[in-house]
Order: C-alpha cells, then structure tokens, then sequence
C-alpha cells in the first residue's frame, strides 16, 4: 500500500483501537468489556494489516476471536453480576494502577521515541509468510520446538488447573467415590 | 441470587393455532407485528381465540383458558380475521423447518386488533356444544399436579446461579396440558418439575357427533368409546374391526409421536419418513370408517363396500413397507447418538415407581393388557419388550409396537372379512384396553365415560426425575420420550 | 488507478468510521431492564466445557506456527517435515495426557 | 486485484440469498414459490427493528452486522476464476480462516444481547461448537496449502492441475466438510437456534432489518465455504472443455447442494458428544492428515 492509504487507515485505526480499550473499563458488563476488547485487539490486527504485515494481521485477527470469547465465558462464569445490572465499577486501586499506566506508557513511548527502527518499508506483496517460514523452520529452530514444549507444558497447566484431582477426583465432600473422606452423617 | 423466571415471552395475546399432533400457541406481539411461539404461559396477558372456535381446539384451549381467566381477557375474533395470519403459521409449521429466520418472523397485517380487547371477558370460552366438556375441569388451583426433583449441585464448587425456563402447556414436544419449569445451572438441568393442568376429562359419547375428547388430535378417544361400546352385543365382523381400528390408532399414535421427536431432533429425514408412514394408515382409517362418520368407527352392523375392504387392505400393506424402512432408519446409529444411555429407567425403578405402558415394557417389566385378550392371542400376540430403559430403547419400543400394530390390524381385517367369529367382553363393567401409552380403563357413567389411566402419575415423577441432570437438548429428548400426554397424566 | 484505490480505502473508512459511531451510541445506551421487575437472564453461567477451552488456546498458539511451515515445507524439506512431526507430536501427548486426565469429558 | 471486484463480491453475496434460497427448497423437497418468499422479505423488512427484549441492545443489533461482514470477507477470499479472484492474498486462506472465525464472537454477542435463558444458552453452545470444528478446520487448511506450498488459494487450485486434492487427501476433505457445515450454522450443527429445542434460540428475538442479515449471511457463509471446498479439494475452475467460471459454478453448487441434503440426513448433534468427539477422533486425524500431507508432498508434488 502506499504511504498515504496506510497512513489514511492507520491513525483512524489506532483511535479506534485506543477508544474500544476505553470502553473496556467504563462498561459495567463483563460480556461487554470482554467482546469490547476483542474489537480493540481486532482492530489491532487491522493497524497491522496497514503496516503491510498481513501474517500477523490475519493470525492476530483469527486467534484473538476465540481466545477473547473464550476470556468472556471465563469471566462471565466466575464474576457475579455478570450483565452489569448493579453497574459495578471496573476499575480498582485507582491511584496505584493510573500511576503504573502512566510510568509504562511513558517507558513504552521513549523506547519507541528513542530506537533506531530500520529504514526498510514491508512493501506490497512482501513474502511476509514465506520469510517467516524459512525463519521459523531454520535459523530459529531451536526456538520452534522450545515453543513446542511450552505448549505441551501450558496444555499440562491447563489440565491441571481445570480437573484439580486429575482423573483420580479430589477428595472432597459430596463425592461419591471417595465415601471414606466425608463425614459419616453424610454416608447414610 | 437467582433470577427468577428472568426473560418472559411478551406474547399478549396468544393465538391458538393448532398443529397437528400437539398445539402451538403463536404469541400475537403488537410490537413486531408478528406471532412467535409461546414458550411461557404464565406471560400471556390475553387469548386471541377464533370465533366460533374450531373443533379441534377444544378441550386443552378451554382447559387453559380457565386457568387463565383470572388474569388474561378472552378476545373471539371472526375467523375470516385470523384466517391468514393461521394459514401462514400452520404453512411454517407444516414444513417442519425450524431454522431460526423462516421461524421468527411470522408477520400478518392484522395489527389492528393487537391492543384492542372489547370483547375481553373470560367467561365465555369452551362453550362450543360438541366439546362441551370443559366445564368438568380447571376450577381452581387444587388439581395441579407437582413435582419437584432436586439435583446435586455441580461438583466443582463453583457458585452459580440457574436460569429458569418454563414450557408448555400448548408447546410441541410438551403434549398439551403439560407444563415443565426447568431450572439450569448452565446449560445442564438442575431441577425439573413437571405440572398436568388438566383434569382426566369424561368423555362424552354422543351418536354423530365429532370425536368425544378432541386433546387427543388422534381420535384415541374413539376407539375407547367404542371399546366402551362393547358391552354391547358382540358382533361377528365388528369386534375384528374394533381391532383393526385399535392396531391402527396404535400405530398412527405412535408415529405422531415419532414425528415430534424427530422435529425435536432436527432430523429432516425421520419427520419424511414418518410422515410417509402415517399417511397410508390415515387412509386405511378412512377408508373404514367412511359407513360410519368421519373419525369414528361405528361397531355392530357395518357395512363396508368391498372397495373400502380392497383399499384399507392395500393401504396396510404400504405401511407396513413404510414402517419397515422406518424401522431400519432407526435401528441406525444416527438415532442411538442422541438417545442411547439418556434418561435410563431401570427395571427395579420402574417396577417401584408403577409405570405402565410402552414406558416400563421398555425397561423390560409390566405386561401388556393385550396379551390377555383372546382375540389377540388367537391372532399370535406377542408383547413387545424392550430392555435398558433408555430413550433409545423406549423409541425403538415404540416403533417395533408400530410395526407389530400393523400386522395385527391386517391379520384382524382378514379374519373380519373372512367371517371368523370374533368374541367380544360381553357385560364387563369395565373395558381394559391398552392405550399407546399404557393400560386404559373406561366405564360408562350414563352418557359419559369414565376413562382411569393406571400408573398416568408415575410418568410424570420418574420423566422429570430423568431429565435431571442432563444437557438441555438431550433433557427435551428425554422428556419427550416418556410421550407425555396431560390428558392420560392429568390428575 | 491508484486514485480509484485510494477512494476505496476512503469509502472503506468512511463506512467504519460510522460504524464504530453507531457502536459507541449503542454502547452509551447501556443496559436495559426488560420491564419493570423483569430483568434480563445474565446470571453466572457455568461453562462445562472450560478444559476444552484451554486445550484450544494451546492448540491455536500451535496453529499460529502450522501456517508458515506449510508455505516452507515444499521448498525446506525432509528437516522441516521432521520439526513438525516432532510438533505434532508433542501435541499428540498432550491430547492424550488431557485424555488420561479425563479433560475430554463433559463435565 | 481489480477494482471491479469489491463490487463483484458484494453483488455475489446478494445473489447467494436466492440462489442458496433455491437450493434449499430442492433439498427439502419442495417446489419453489418465489411469490411466497418475496413476500416474506418484504414484510420482513418492513417491521421494526426494535424489541423490547433485546436487553444489551449494543451486542444485540452488532451481532447481524458482524456475521455479514465475516460472511462476505470469507466470499471475497474464494478464487473464482483466474481473472476473478476477490481478494487474492499470499496468505488468503488464512483470512478465510480468520473471516470465519468472527461467526463465534457473534452468536455470543447475539445471544447474551438478547438476554433470555435459551438464547444465553444458545450463544455459549456456539462457543462449544466452535472448540470442536476449529481446529480440524484449520489444520486442514495447511494439510492442503502444504502441497502447494502455499496459502494463496489460487496456487493451491493450480497445484491440483492433475489430481484433485479431494482424491490426493479424501481424510483431509472427510474433516473439512463438517466442520465448514458447522461453520454454517446448518443441521445437524444447528446448535445455536436449534429449531425443536431452542425455539428460535440467539436468533429469536430477531425482527426487521436485523433478521433479514442473519438469513442473508447464513446462505452467503454456505456459498463462501462451498466455493472454498471446490477451490480447494476440487480443482476449483481446473477442468477442460467448459469455461473456468462455468466450472467453478458447478463445483460450489455441487458441495452447497451436498452440504444441504446430509444435513437432512442427521438429527442434531448432541454439543457434549460432539466436542469429545472433536477431540479424542477428529483432532488426533487432523494431526495425521497434516503427516500424511507431508508425505505426499515430499513424495509428489517436489
């Protein structure tokens, strides 16, 4: 694309990126904030698509879509209120988390202010995919099968966390293979 | 925190449009200007009811509408009103195709009598004199049937809240006079109970008249009143047709009920299948009963042309293919993915709660009223026994009894025609017959009938004790094949 | 013809533009009760199949590194079909871990 | 990419409501009645939108919206002809994958905006849909990019010049084709408005406007994937003696009519038994297919 198409998307887009994130916290909805936040990483994908990087544009805009439904199911299982009919507040510790907020940005902005970023522009066309490919499966091999591993670890975690027993159950009360742990007056 | 009966259908008011095995009550909502499905009883602030009310509609509207009547006005509108926008929502319901945007949007242009209740008084419902029997029932709150089952609570210590959704009672695959109000912790049924609001009616026999008990689209009502009639005399053809018309209602009972649960599955191909297997069936009915009325046989001196006898022979044959091919269909594993191991009904369960029917032979106890009659023995009656007591096992039943049911009716129709004499319970006091859904028995009370469903109570307790517990979809499966029916069930 | 696609790019913004103004004045609308002493169903809603969600987040990170390996494969070769067996392979004993675990049940 | 194309898709989505429409009445066996359904458009688009129902009224009237921008998206990825191509990126059958993959987030935004149990309910049965077909749906785009070495779906139709990928990898088609009826929201994968047992369900409370996007991105989603299939696992427009587009047209009604008429043939599938399903057989197969690609690549198409 040329400079001025992607420069014509690009603010637009970051603005929008940046008023979803907003929203995020000024709705009192957890269905609302997380499919809020999804339309703000979505929107991310589409900067990304103007920067010419369209790997990583599409790959953020697929994977952010079930990963963010997934974080609304999560959050509408375990937050009461779900629906925000009681209009809670999102936000909390509000002096502590502005001042974090403030000091990242700043350090986020200086470094962006600050690096020596390349003067090559990603044209039209950049076999962006490809060149990822032979990066991934060459030079940086090492670090694939590390992402392998890290997966399997993170799947383990998952399974962990979700079944905390395992197969075997916990030992809990109220579980009926496990009579001998509950209190006899329950046995009967 | 529970939110209690959060979302309520807005339907105000309803209008009653018969489907045909069970009945839909369209909510009429003025703001879209279009019906939808009343899923929620308790919401409808009024009844929009053709005027004069179609037959059919009788007993279960008039149940209902006294139930209502404290609180819904009764709006009779003229026929020629309500005609196009009924048309429409039967069209829709007829296809069968239940995809969300050719379901939604029933729209009509009659908008002008949303809001408008000038005739809103509820007193004067039910009163068609050929269904007149909607006095006997409905006259307060004591005849309501409830039961609750309790679920464990989800085991994994989190807190949630349920979500309560309440069915019926003119709701497909509810039969009407039904009422479940479910609660959900999640998608998964945590507690169901199950509510009959009508009371087991008196069928009224009446010479000529339409069918005596209309909540029975199938006429079941029929046969018992002319099982009611065999006090009478026994006649030589008329007890082997009585049979016949028995075999057939059986069947054509069982396959309505079939083809609920396929539409409740989705399953495009079961509701074809079905439907090609009732309509030889249907015509067989009438080619029989065309001496005697239009859905009704009559017993004692029948007069059947022979062309009638060649064409009920005929169409028999058809659907005994037709149940055949049915039968493969769900002999598959297709049928067994949504409902083999749901709802399990064990036979020592069964045997304690006292079900009767198709429901415990599935779980391979209780007999089958049949099986003592010796009309039937003559005939070579075997009664059909499942085993497992799953919904898989009570739908497979169902159908071999179908395919059992339509070799009785010819195997009768033959020795009717060939002359064997036939020998009817002369003077019982009462007729014990099996109904699709277990032993009936009927006595007459003066011009009445009196009809008593041994075990109609334990149907009720032990389905919704099985729907607990499952996911929302297999639950309504589960549900579905106990094919409850407020009328047998009903206190 | 780089001025029809710049026109393009405008109409493209001018419409999303829109659209995220129409979004946000539905979002100011907030919440609504259906009726007076109605509310809408949103209670706490138990998920039961939440260990599939997260093997899934694991599966789609896996995805992300499929993708450029099935554009290089052609070119790289047997070294690159070996990575990816042992990829998959990994994946494979997770699944069967999550099996073993009885994660791949409803719960 | 021509600049008549935007145009293009945009027509080619509106001819899908017809054209599907259509279809679907000779899957079901019924003799289309235009009349009938014109009917019910216009009465359709002519009642309000608004009801008083839809509680998150934000969510709610986004989600048509949304399903349509990811239904055309996915159709202006589909190769049609060689001169026709909607948008023809290196990595076009990744932003397939991607359009399709906005359908979840707006069944979810469809049913909780709608605030009413079964459509709450509705909306996260989707999202257990969406586990199960996911991933064999993407693993199967790479099992069949792998031999073409590419994501462009134009190279892949070429690659298929000899053999056509549904007869190079008839495992990797066997995945694809529920998942993309899933995809479609079609029976048996019907979950989320689930005729008998949700009664209308995320869609319920739809009316107006609103209802007629659903209806229209439902059939424009069947046309995108349809004319991927044929794309992908049919050789797309590479067949001699009749003109690319003609057979291109051919092949995606083929797999749209075959994708209407086994959704006949199956009662809903039960959303517990197709998730483990989805994971102990369909996942493990995909992995393989993906094995099974690598060796057919190394094997034949170096």
């Amino acid at each position: 694309m040329s400079d001025l198409a992607t420069a014509i998307v690009f603010w637009p887009a970051v603005g929008l990126m940046l008023a979803a994130a907003v929203f995020v916290f000024i709705t009192s909805s957890m269905a609302r904030a997380g499919l809020l936040l999804l339309a703000s990483l979505a929107i991310e994908g589409l900067v990304f698509l103007a920067l010419g990087s369209r790997f990583l544009g599409f790959l953020q805009l697929l994977m952010m879509s079930g990963e963010m439904v997934i974080m609304v199911f999560f959050m509408v299982m375990f937050m009461p209120d779900p629906g925000g009919l009681m209009g809670m507040d999102m936000t909390h510790d509000k002096r502590r988390s502005a001042t974090v907020a403030v000091a990242v940005t700043a350090a986020l902005g200086l470094v962006a202010v600050l690096t020596d970023w390349p003067a090559r522009v990603v044209g039209r066309g950049a076999p962006d995919v490809r060149a990822i490919g032979f990066e991934v499966m060459g030079r940086s091999m090492i670090s694939f099968l590390f992402a392998g591993m890290t997966i399997l670890l993170a799947m383990v975690g998952g399974v962990l966390l979700a079944k905390h027993g395992g197969r075997f159950g916990l030992p809990a009360a109220g579980d009926e293979q496990s009579g001998e742990h509950s209190p006899p007056e329950e046995r009967s | 925190m529970v939110l209690a009966s959060a979302a309520r259908s807005t339907a105000s008011p309803a209008l009653i449009v018969p489907d045909e095995q069970s009945w839909l009550v369209w909510g009429f909502d003025p703001a879209s200007d279009g019906l939808e499905p009343v899923l929620d009883w308790g919401a409808v602030r009024g009844v929009l009811v053709p005027d004069p009310m179609p037959a059919v509609l009788g007993a279960p509207l008039a149940a209902c509408l006294s139930e209502l009547a404290p609180t819904a006005p009764v709006m009779h509108r003229p026929v020629s009103e309500l005609a196009r926008s009924v048309a429409a929502a039967e069209e829709d319901v007829g296809h069968g195709n239940d995809r969300a945007h050719d379901h939604a949007n029933h729209r009509h242009g009659h908008g002008d009598h949303g809001g408008g209740g000038d005739h809103g008084d509820g007193g004067d419902h039910g009163d068609g004199g050929d269904h007149g029997d909607g006095g006997d029932h409905g006259d307060g709150g004591d005849h309501e049937d409830m039961m609750a089952i309790t679920g464990e609570p989800s085991g994994d210590g989190l807190v949630m809240e349920s979500i309560d959704v309440s069915l019926g009672p003119l709701m497909s695959p509810m039969v009407a006079g039904l009422v479940a109000e479910v609660t959900l912790d999640g998608d998964v049924v945590a507690q169901c109970t199950l509510r009959a609001l009508l009371r087991q009616p008196a069928v009224r026999l009446k010479p000529g008249g339409p069918p005596p008990d209309p909540l029975e689209p199938r006429a079941w009502a029929a046969v018992l009143a002319s099982a009611a009639a065999a006090g009478e005399p026994p006649d030589t053809a008329g007890v082997w047709l009585r049979m016949v018309r028995v075999e057939i209602e059986r069947a054509t009972s069982h396959l309505a009920w079939l083809r609920s649960l396929a539409r409740l599955l989705g399953w495009g191909e079961l509701v074809k299948a079905t439907r090609v297997a009732v309509a030889p069936l249907l015509a067989a009915q009438a080619s029989l009963a065309r001496q005697g009325g239009a859905d009704r046989v009559s017993v004692g001196a029948v007069a059947i042309e022979p062309g009638d006898e060649l064409a009920a022979v005929r169409e028999l044959e058809l659907a005994s293919e037709a149940l055949a091919r049915l039968q493969r269909l769900c002999a598959g594993r297709r049928l067994a993915s949504r409902t083999a191991g749901r709802g399990v009904v064990g036979a020592a369960e069964a045997r304690a709660a006292g079900l009767t029917g198709p429901v415990a032979r599935a779980s391979g106890v209780g007999g089958d009223a049949r099986s003592e009659d010796p009309l039937y023995r003559e005939l070579g009656f075997e009664p059909v026994s499942g085993q497992g007591g799953d919904a898989l096992a009570r739908t497979l039943l169902r159908v071999a009894e179908s395919v059992a049911a339509v070799e009785l009716a010819r195997g009768s129709l033959a020795h009717a025609y060939s002359g064997r004499p036939g020998r009817g319970d002369a003077q019982a006091e009462w007729v014990t017959l099996e109904g699709p859904r277990g032993p009936l028995r009927a006595r007459r009370v003066g011009d009445c009938l009196r009809v008593d469903a041994p075990g109609r109570e334990a149907v009720l307790r032990v389905a919704s004790r099985a729907a607990v517990g499952l996911e929302w979809g297999s639950a309504l499966v589960v549900l579905a094949s106990f094919d409850l029916s407020g009328w047998q069930v009903g206190p | 013809m780089r001025a029809v696609g710049l026109l393009f790019v405008l109409m493209a913004l001018v419409v999303g533009l829109l659209a995220a103004a129409y979004a946000a004045t539905l979002l100011r609308r907030g919440v609504r009760r259906v009726r007076a002493g109605e509310r809408p169903s949103w209670p706490r809603y138990h998920v039961r199949f939440y260990s599939f969600a997260l093997l899934f987040i694991a599966f789609d990170m896996e995805m992300a590194y499929m993708y450029p390996w099935a554009v290089v494969f052609r070119a790289m070769g047997v070294i690159a079909y070996g990575e990816v067996g042992f990829f998959l392979t990994v994946l494979g004993l997770g699944i069967l871990y999550a099996w073993r675990e009885g994660a791949l049940e409803w719960s | 990419m021509s600049y008549f194309t935007p145009l293009a898709v945009v027509g080619l989505a509106l001819a899908a409501a017809p054209g599907v429409w259509l279809l679907e009445q000779l899957v079901a066996g019924q003799r289309p009645a235009p009349g009938r359904a014109l009917r019910d458009l216009r009465i359709m688009l002519g009642s309000p939108l608004q009801r008083p129902e839809s509680c998150d009224s934000a969510l709610f009237h986004l989600a048509p919206s949304l399903l349509v921008l990811a239904s055309v998206v996915a159709l202006a990825t589909v190769p049609w002809a060689p001169g026709f191509r909607g948008i023809d990126l290196q990595a076009g059958a990744l932003l397939f994958v991607a359009a399709l993959a906005y359908v979840t987030p707006a069944m979810v935004m469809a049913g909780w905006g709608a605030g009413r149990p079964l459509a709450v309910l509705g909306g996260f049965r989707w999202v257990a849909l969406m586990l199960a077909y996911a991933m064999p749906l993407a693993m199967v785009i790479t099992s069949v990019a792998a031999p073409a070495g590419s994501l462009r779906p134009t190279d892949i139709v070429r690659v298929q010049h000899a053999v056509p990928m549904a007869v190079a990898q008839p495992l990797a088609l066997a995945l694809w084709l529920p998942a993309v009826t899933a995809v479609c929201f079609l029976p048996p994968f019907d979950l989320p408005q689930a005729g008998g047992e949700l009664f209308g369900g995320v869609f319920a409370e739809y009316r107006g406007l609103d209802l007629a996007l659903v209806a229209l991105a439902q059939r424009v989603l069947l046309l995108a994937v349809s004319g991927m299939t044929a794309a992908l696992f049919l050789a797309g427009w590479e067949w001699p003696l009749l003109p690319p587009a003609v057979w291109m047209g051919l092949k995606t009604a083929a797999v749209a009519w075959l994708l209407l008429w086994a959704g006949r043939r199956f009662p809903r599938v039960a959303v517990d038994r197709a998730l483990s399903l989805a994971w102990r057989v369909a996942n493990p197969l995909s992995m393989l297919a993906i094995v099974y690609a690598g060796l057919l690549t190394l094997l034949f198409y170096r």
